[in-house]
């Protein structure tokens, strides 16, 4: 998986594109993550919309990611969803408890 | 090219995770002049993935040297595929809820609920020389994964 | 992604053509994260093919019942192709040079050759119980096919 | 593989695409050159440029196609040959035998 970083109102924007799954995207969406916790990012926006493929593995570091943030009172956004991978979360039912937005701009409007 | 079913296909690899899209690619050969539609194709192999995942991790502990079995048996109709490891088994039965309360925001325990989802039956086996062998079912053509939403992104 | 070697990886398949295809599949997935470069995995893919042509034909007999085992066996520095079959060996001395006049217009006889030209070193092996064993080897980063010309096609 | 048929200059050409290997463009290749014959072809030209791959087997139904329609009188005449499926002719000596063109038009005055 390749991760590109930027900033947008204030928020962390990952830009993820590949595949979220064991071995290979997980470890690098942790890592991410945490270098941007790291770096005092308190708000963190996934961009999900080149997201190939994500597996049970990839879904547990959304919500490891999602536990990361909203513990230092930051929030996690996700946006532009792929519909297998927005499948994916809607059957563990992850959809009611992730912040899910269409797209980028909706996804930064929910942070303030 | 006539699709060459039914036949059965074994593959047997170490317990890499790497080796994950190798099998996957085998099952994408596999299905390819069945003209499975993509839909169908694409859960079984997120299914595929999770066993073997489980196979890799749970059952051989990540050590290299021991072997994950699969079997891939393909008629006209339907796909059997077997994932079997060289671990010392578990119980089903105890594998918890990963949508009760407390499990939701778990980051593990949905591996084994997805392949319930993404096929049409799982079934568990335990041989008396230990090793999980779990064979998942899917007929072809039948209905597809329930998925509702779509917020545009690529495919 | 590090590459996983030492490995192998082992696979069977019935006797069809349509494997073939499968089977390099397999092949071009193990040799794509070590990087190999494309006209040395190019030629390794045709002398297994070779390899399973004379499997299903002259040792199963086409008998789609009777399988073909693969072997990958990867190294950082070299592979090692096992092709067996269920047939009743041959004898690799009697077989006959495609290059004497007699045979250049033949329409058979070449797989062998082209095996041997495209690998370092092949090896058969019959086994007390029947069938034939062939083991292609090739180091890789080393000297490549001799292919001269250049028509200018499409590759 | 895919095998179109045209004619030029009274030789019939088959534009050759895909693999001509064991099991499927091998066959392909017998049933078209024989059709060809079987309809009153003397000369036969093969377009290889977008043939992609070819083996043993491949090459032994060039060689048979050049018996079939050099013992009718006709010639066979090949053009257009990738790096690799000229090399694969080169190894064992084919192109000694085979009439082989660089392009089409060296190809087609060859015939006469
Ligand atoms: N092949 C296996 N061998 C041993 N234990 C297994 C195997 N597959 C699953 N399990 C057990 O079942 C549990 C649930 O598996 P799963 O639903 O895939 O979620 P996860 O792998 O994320 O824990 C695992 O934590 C493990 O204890
Ligand atoms: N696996 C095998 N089992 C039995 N006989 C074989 C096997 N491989 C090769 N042979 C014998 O060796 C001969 C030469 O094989 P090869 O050089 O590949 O050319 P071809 O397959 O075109 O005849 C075959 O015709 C066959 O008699």
């Amino acid at each position: 998986m390749k991760i590109d970083k930027r900033q947008r109102d204030g928020a962390t924007v990952l830009d993820l594109q590949g595949k979220i799954t064991i071995g290979e995207g997980d470890v690098a969406l942790r890592e991410a993550v945490h270098e941007a916790v790291g770096a005092g990012a308190t708000n963190i926006l996934l961009n999900m919309a080149r997201v190939r493929t994500i597996d049970s593995s990839g879904v547990g570091e959304l919500v490891a990611a999602y536990t990361t943030v909203t513990n230092r009172g930051g929030k996690l956004g996700l946006f532009g969803l792929p519909r297998r991978v927005l499948g994916v979360l809607q059957i563990t039912q992850l959809v009611t408890v992730l912040d899910i937005s269409k797209d980028e701009d909706e996804a930064a409007a929910s942070l303030s | 090219m006539s699709s060459p079913v039914p036949q059965t296909i074994q593959l047997r690899v170490g317990s890499r995770y790497e080796n994950i899209e190798l099998v996957q690619a085998v099952l994408d050969e596999v299905l390819e002049p069945l003209e499975i539609d993509e839909e169908s194709s694409y859960w079984m192999g997120i299914a595929l993935r999770e066993a073997l995942t489980n196979a890799m991790k749970h059952g051989n502990k990540l050590n290299p040297e021991k072997r994950v079995e699969v079997g891939l048996e393909v008629t006209a109709d339907a796909i059997d595929i077997l994932v079997q490891d060289e671990g010392s088994g578990f119980d089903p039965a105890a594998v918890e809820d990963p949508l009760a309360p407390d499990n939701l925001l778990k980051t593990q325990g949905r591996g084994i609920f997805y392949m319930r989802k993404f096929m049409d039956k799982i079934e568990y086996d335990f041989g008396a020389g230990g090793g999980t062998k779990v064979r998942l079912h899917k007929k072809f053509g039948g209905p597809s994964v329930d998925v509702e939403g779509d917020q545009g992104g690529a495919e």
